[in-house]
């Protein structure tokens, strides 16, 4: 064996000492494996401070080691001290293996002996496979400085403003008219009950007026191709029918259109709009869009009442889609939620009993700017409720829906609670299992609510109907529910039931998710690269998520992720260029057979076919470095760097190397 | 359409009398040919998983396996406690073979072997989807025009849950009454428990909860309910009485199969229908 | 492999074939009492009995009427967030204190149960006269008054056969039971 | 010998999910029987059905697989080939008269450490119990002292 290896075994003080033999093990390196080419192996009290690191230095200069072998902690932790350690005296850093015998071994072990064989079986694992190691470059990859986001809610917006304020530039689509996303919607936001559209709406007009944000409304990214640093989007403006060049946004179209329809979007169905309209009223952009499939023109070829009445002639019946290509470095999801289809719970009456409200219904209830100017009424539209029902975790917490807690659920109903109480003075009954405030001022909010005198009962609710069996209930919804903490069955008839209906991903998150190549959750939320250390990036280079795109969360923490992976782009941009870990496949051309079968495996469209040569071949940059299509090429010619075949095979007889010989021994 | 294996089920025999006359004379009608499968066993009902999960298991396996053995694909019980059972012993048994080898040894003693080829159907099921709503709307020779029919489900007939059916909100049997004519009344309780075995075991409770049927049913101005079960049947019907002197009430509110009402509207004769047997007979339909 | 089975343990095992989730995953939201139809008549509630199994309780559990007084009409079952077969559990809870000969006094549910098994075994059918033997000397007077003039009711007419009906290979069923009772290990 | 029998179990783990679920075992201080050996892979896509006859040909008593949940891989469905890799390699060994049990799949999240340990904990148990792997011989079984040919003829199979 040419090569020179030396063995590095740490005591991590006694985590690994402890339990392993740690000085029989590096003895035992030294001799067993020389065979292997081991020429040197040292054990020491903590491999990873300076002098550890010197240590492995020294050999490498004096003993001219093409090789280093670290069997310590986990290589998620110090795989890059010692990498770097091994560059520094001149090795390449791909050339030095860290193995586990810490996590792997005398954390969860107690018989010594057998902890200290096993080591040793790592240790040789590890020799085996660092022979088969090739020295490597991390591959290099500019960054375009221009930044697109996706999705116009409030995480979307702060992300691109905090972009935009830093001096690059940010593409911003949103699907529907306006930006401000769900919390445009809201009334009141908790715990602190300020107003949302006070706070939302300058956010919009910064983002309206940015010199460095291009805004594309009722658009949608159809195509993304490229990879961190060089992505091209496409994205399909839809038509609105309005030249926005000369559109003044006076709305003199919206007033004179004659026809109305119900508003599903934005009044969550509460109200009618006309079908040139803007949202609402603070919307960015000021301008209106045309609702074609609703259109007395598109569909009897008369009308045009708002093209006659335009001051400014800015109603272009013949505008088209169009596709509009851009080049970004990085993108941000920020799609955000769909609320939870509350008719997907019969029982509790919604869309069968009128006066059973979805909590997105509620909102704009009791809105200042919606249909009934702020007053909590019944669906008469007159009489005001004298008792209200608030339902938690409505599809939420449940098996048969959706098995996670949404998070906002218990806030918001207490939000709700609260605006009843204050301007109806109606009796409040909060139904919930448990109630949860574990944020800045929430659980004082809480507090705040007993003190108003809303009841809570801790149940789930049974059911909610309007079928009278007692006295009292004639003409109200009832209640059915056990009170379980004096465990009581009990009948509450109210006027009105709020459904503090959960929240679930995009409809669409899937398709998007594959559109830009990243991973969803079995719920459909975006997965981060890891829950707690990078928790707005992705498994795709280049790719963040911000919001409740990522998993349900209220509008702080929203903020929070906006902001926070507008930071991760911007420190993506100053890089000027990313370097990637060089784990990648790579196609030996002769000996491919130009079978294909790889092509198809690749979820990152990395493989590429040559008509011309009938050969594949990997993108480089494309390639995340699965190794998926080395494991599945029938001709052996797909090599997957840092993984190949030839290492992992070295590594298994490695570890088994004691264990053959233990069978050699032992006869039968 | 291929003939189906027709497990009546011991209700059907003797209290049920009238839902098994109904049940043969409507599928004639209809062109379903059923075929009563030879020397059935009783299926269980709700009364014996208390005593012994496999022995009842085994009970249902066996008239499985008969029809099996009579080369059936679909295995119909006009009972939703039969249908229950048997349609969750298939299930059951397609999917755990230790429990399926238990039982077959069973069987063998009666020359018999459950293979799992059962598509397990309640009659209410067959003539929906296998006839179709429309195919029964153009044999309707006497609409019930004005006939308010409350549809009462129950429990086991859309309960425990199977894929991903409404289990709170079914609408399948209201589909059926409107192609009859019969104008289906939404009513509180049409999935609710009628009490079942408790009218035996548990007295007060079973009325009570016949009780709220019949008074949810009545509120919404109920002129018959429909059954697609005897126990539902018997339960509603027959101990209506004691329900009036029980909390003073004056029920009289007609409980039919929904077969008979079928019948009717197919212009097949009351007689042929076991109409008549009932014990508590509306006005309505006296003058129809 | 320990020797001693804790009571919640014995219920989950005798949830056989239950496909529900574990009683331990339960969330005590009280949806399946609120549900339950009957649970005025119980002397606890669904969520208290899976509480007290949780809590290995086994006494107060089995002289609970709870599980006799279930309909077995699944309504629970299908609303319940952690996904356990609530009247399956019932089902369980029955044949346990059905083997173990406790259960509280004066329910007529375990003679019924059994005293249909015992028929049906003899017979293959059920038929309501004979299984009247085995629970209306249980019924209060009343009760069985009322008995009475239901059942001359439904004789009167014609619903109510006089004579039971018995299957043809009588024999080859009961030694198909015999085949399955030292596995189930009924009395 | 099978009193004192002690089972070596090869481990395929995914850096993303079963790997950091054996650094999190690990921090947690769980315990598991010493008789697996890791060995890390970027995914367990990577799996290539060699590396497991290959582990078994070169002593291993048996092989645990282990990935990420379905739904979620951090290449997006990967894990998915890797089942179907795994459904083929039982079949394979019960040709090559290998009891398929030597061969385990099991899911793991990287927050998951405490349901690997329970995984290896059991499936050691399973080989325990099983015993060595003995090489079948004969006509229709293969000659332990070239599993290598096996090894091919099968893998091209």
């Amino acid at each position: 064996m040419s090569e020179r290896i030396g063995v590095y075994v740490c005591h991590c003080g006694t985590n690994i000492a402890g339990v392993v033999n740690v000085a029989e093990v590096s003895q035992w390196a030294g001799e067993k494996l020389a065979e292997s080419g081991v020429v040197v192996s040292r054990d020491y009290k903590f491999m990873c401070s300076s002098l550890g690191q010197e240590l492995i230095q020294k050999d490498i200069k004096e003993m001219g080691l093409t090789r280093v072998v670290v069997a310590a902690c986990s290589p998620h932790l110090h795989e890059a001290t010692f990498r770097n350690a091994c560059k520094g005296a001149g090795l390449n850093p791909y050339l030095c293996e860290l193995v586990s015998i810490r996590e792997q071994d005398s954390w969860v072990h107690t018989d010594k002996v057998a902890a200290t064989e096993k080591a040793k079986a790592i240790i040789s694992g590890g020799v085996a496979r660092v022979t088969y190691h090739e020295p490597l470059e991390p591959l290099h990859v500019p960054i375009h400085p221009d930044t697109l986001v996706v999705g116009g809610g409030i995480a979307g917006i702060q992300a691109a403003l905090e972009i935009a304020d830093a001096g690059f530039h940010v593409y911003l689509v949103e699907r529907e008219p306006s930006i401000g996303g769900h919390m445009a919607q809201f009334d009141k936001t908790f715990p602190t009950l300020d107003c949302s559209a006070c706070i939302l709406t300058p956010k919009m007009v910064q983002v309206g007026n940015h010199p460095n944000i291009t805004l594309l409304t009722w658009s949608e990214v159809t195509k993304v191709d490229g990879y961190v640093g060089n992505f091209e989007v496409t994205i399909k403006k839809r038509a609105r029918f309005i030249n926005e060049d000369l559109c003044t946004g006076c709305g003199i179209c919206q007033e004179k259109c004659p026809k109305k329809v119900i508003d599903d979007v934005f009044e969550a169905g509460l109200d009618t709009r006309k079908v040139v309209y803007t949202p609402f009223p603070q919307a960015v952009p000021n301008y209106p869009v045309l609702d074609a499939p609703n259109c007395t023109f598109f569909l009897k070829g008369t009308c045009k009442a708002c093209e006659k009445f335009c001051p400014t002639g800015a109603i272009d019946f013949n505008q088209k889609d169009e596709d509009i290509t851009v080049q970004v470095g990085n993108i941000i999801l920020a799609t955000g939620f769909d609320l939870f289809d509350a008719r997907r719970i019969p029982q509790y009456g919604y869309g069968r009993l009128a006066n059973v409200y979805t909590s997105l219904e509620f909102e704009r209830l009791c809105n200042a700017s919606g249909p009934t100017g702020g007053n909590i009424v019944l669906r008469d539209g007159k009489t005001a409720p004298k008792s209200v029902g608030i339902v938690h975790c409505v599809g939420s917490r449940d098996q048969n829906y959706n098995p996670y807690c949404s998070a906002i659920c218990c806030m918001q109903s207490l939000k709700f609670a609260h605006l009843v109480h204050e301007r109806t003075g109606a009796e409040v009954y909060n139904f919930y299992i448990d109630i949860r405030t574990p944020s800045k001022g929430y659980e004082e909010f809480y507090q705040r609510l007993l003190e108003e005198g809303t009841h809570f009962v801790r149940g789930k609710v049974a059911e909610v109907t309007d079928a009278a069996r007692q006295s009292g209930e004639d003409g109200k919804l009832i209640i059915q529910v056990e009170d379980t903490l004096i465990g009581k069955q009990r009948r509450i008839p109210v006027d009105m039931v709020i459904l503090s209906a959960g929240l679930e991903a995009r409809h669409d998150a899937k398709e998007v998710g594959k559109l830009f190549g990243i991973a969803c959750s079995a719920d459909s939320w975006y997965i981060e690269r890891h829950p707690k250390l990078d928790p707005v990036a992705t498994m795709t280079e280049g790719i963040f998520i911000a919001g409740c795109a990522q998993g349900p969360k209220d509008i702080p923490a929203s903020v929070v992720q906006g902001a926070a992976a507008s930071a991760r782009v911007m420190g993506k941009i100053q890089q000027k260029e990313v370097s990637l870990e060089p784990v990648r496949a790579t196609v030996d051309q002769d000996r491919c057979s130009g079978c294909r079968i790889c092509n198809n495996l690749c979820p990152f469209s990395a493989i590429l076919f040559h008509e011309d040569t009938m050969v594949s071949e990997v993108n480089p940059a494309l390639c995340q470095g699965c190794g998926t299509c080395v494991a599945a090429c029938p001709a052996g010619a797909i090599s997957g760097t840092g993984f190949s075949d030839e290492q992992i095979l070295a590594q298994i007889e490695g570890l088994l190397l004691l264990n053959v010989k233990h069978l050699e021994l032992v006869p039968g | 359409m291929k003939p189906y294996a027709y497990f009546p089920g011991c209700s059907l025999e003797s209290l049920a009398k009238s839902y098994h006359l109904s049940a043969i004379e409507v599928a004639q009608e209809l062109g379903v040919e059923l075929k009563e499968i030879e020397d059935w066993n009783c299926c269980g009902a709700t009364a014996y998983f208390p005593v012994d999960e496999l022995l009842a298991y085994t009970l249902v396996a066996r008239n499985l396996a008969i029809a099996e053995k009579e080369g059936f694909l679909d295995f119909v019980a006009p009972c939703s406690g039969c249908y229950k059972n048997a349609y969750f012993t298939n299930a059951y048994l397609q999917k755990d073979q230790d429990l399926a080898e238990h039982i077959n040894y069973a069987l063998e003693a009666d020359n018999l072997h459950f293979e799992g080829t059962m598509r397990v159907r309640h009659l209410i099921e067959v003539f929906i989807d296998d006839v179709g709503l429309d195919e029964i709307e153009k044999k309707v020779s006497h609409p019930l025009k004005g006939l308010r029919v409350a549809p009462y489900y129950g429990c086991q007939l859309v309960r425990p849950r199977k894929d991903d059916e409404d289990v709170e909100n079914p609408q399948f049997f209201e589909g059926l009454l409107s192609a009859i004519g019969a104008e289906p009344v939404e009513y509180a309780s049409k999935t609710r428990c009628c009490g079942g075995s408790l009218i035996i075991t548990n007295r007060k409770a079973a009325l009570d909860m016949v009780h709220k049927l019949l008074k949810d049913a009545a509120y919404s101005h109920t002129d018959v309910i429909a059954t697609t079960c005897p126990m539902c049947n018997v339960n509603l019907e027959v101990y209506q009485n004691q329900v009036n002197q029980e909390f003073g009430t004056n029920f009289s509110i007609p409980v039919m199969y929904f077969t008979q009402i079928m019948g009717m509207a197919l212009g097949i004769q009351p007689g042929r229908l076991g109409i008549g047997k009932e014990l508590v007979y509306g006005a309505t339909l006296r003058n129809m | 492999m320990t020797a001693e089975l804790s009571f919640s343990k014995e219920i989950n095992n005798l949830m056989y074939a239950s496909h529900g989730k574990p009683i331990k995953d339960c969330l005590q939201c009280g949806v399946c009492s609120g549900t339950c139809p009957a649970v005025e008549f119980m002397d606890h509630s669904p969520r208290e009995l899976i509480g007290m199994i949780g809590a290995d309780l086994k006494g107060d559990v089995l002289a609970s009427n709870t599980f006799w007084s279930c309909a077995s009409c699944f309504h629970c079952t299908v609303r319940c967030p952690a996904g356990i077969d609530i009247a399956d559990m019932m089902y369980a809870l029955k044949r346990y204190s059905i083997w173990k000969g406790q259960y509280q006094e004066g329910l007529i549910g375990p003679d019924f149960s059994e005293g249909f098994v015992k028929m049906i075994v003899n017979s293959g059918r059920s038929f309501e006269p004979i299984l009247a033997v085995t629970y209306l000397p249980k019924f209060s007077a009343r009760d069985l008054i009322q008995e009475a003039i239901t059942a001359t009711g439904l004789v009167l007419k014609g619903q109510m056969p006089l004579l039971p009906k018995k299957i043809k290979r009588l024999k080859n069923f009961q030694q198909m039971v015999r085949r399955i009772i030292p596995i189930g290990g009924t009395s | 010998m099978t009193e004192t029998f002690e089972p070596v179990i090869i481990g395929f783990t995914c850096n993303w999910c079963s790997y950091r679920a054996a650094d999190m075992a690990g921090t947690a201080r769980m315990k598991y029987p010493p008789n697996i050996r890791l060995i890390r892979l970027m995914c367990s896509g990577r799996l290539d059905p060699t590396f497991v006859l290959k582990a078994f040909a070169s002593g291993a008593d048996a092989v645990l697989i282990t990935g990420c949940h379905p739904g979620d891989c951090h290449y997006v469905e990967q894990n998915y080939k890797a089942l179907r890799r795994f459904q083929l390699l039982k079949r394979v060994l019960t040709q090559m008269g290998i009891e398929p049990q030597r061969l385990k799949l099991v899911w793991a999240s990287a927050a998951e450490g405490a349901k690997l340990a329970e995984a290896i904990t059991e499936h050691t148990e399973e080989i325990r119990a099983l015993g060595p792997l003995n090489w079948p011989t004969g006509p229709n079984g293969f000659e332990q002292n070239k599993p290598e040919e096996m090894v091919v003829q099968e893998v091209t199979a």
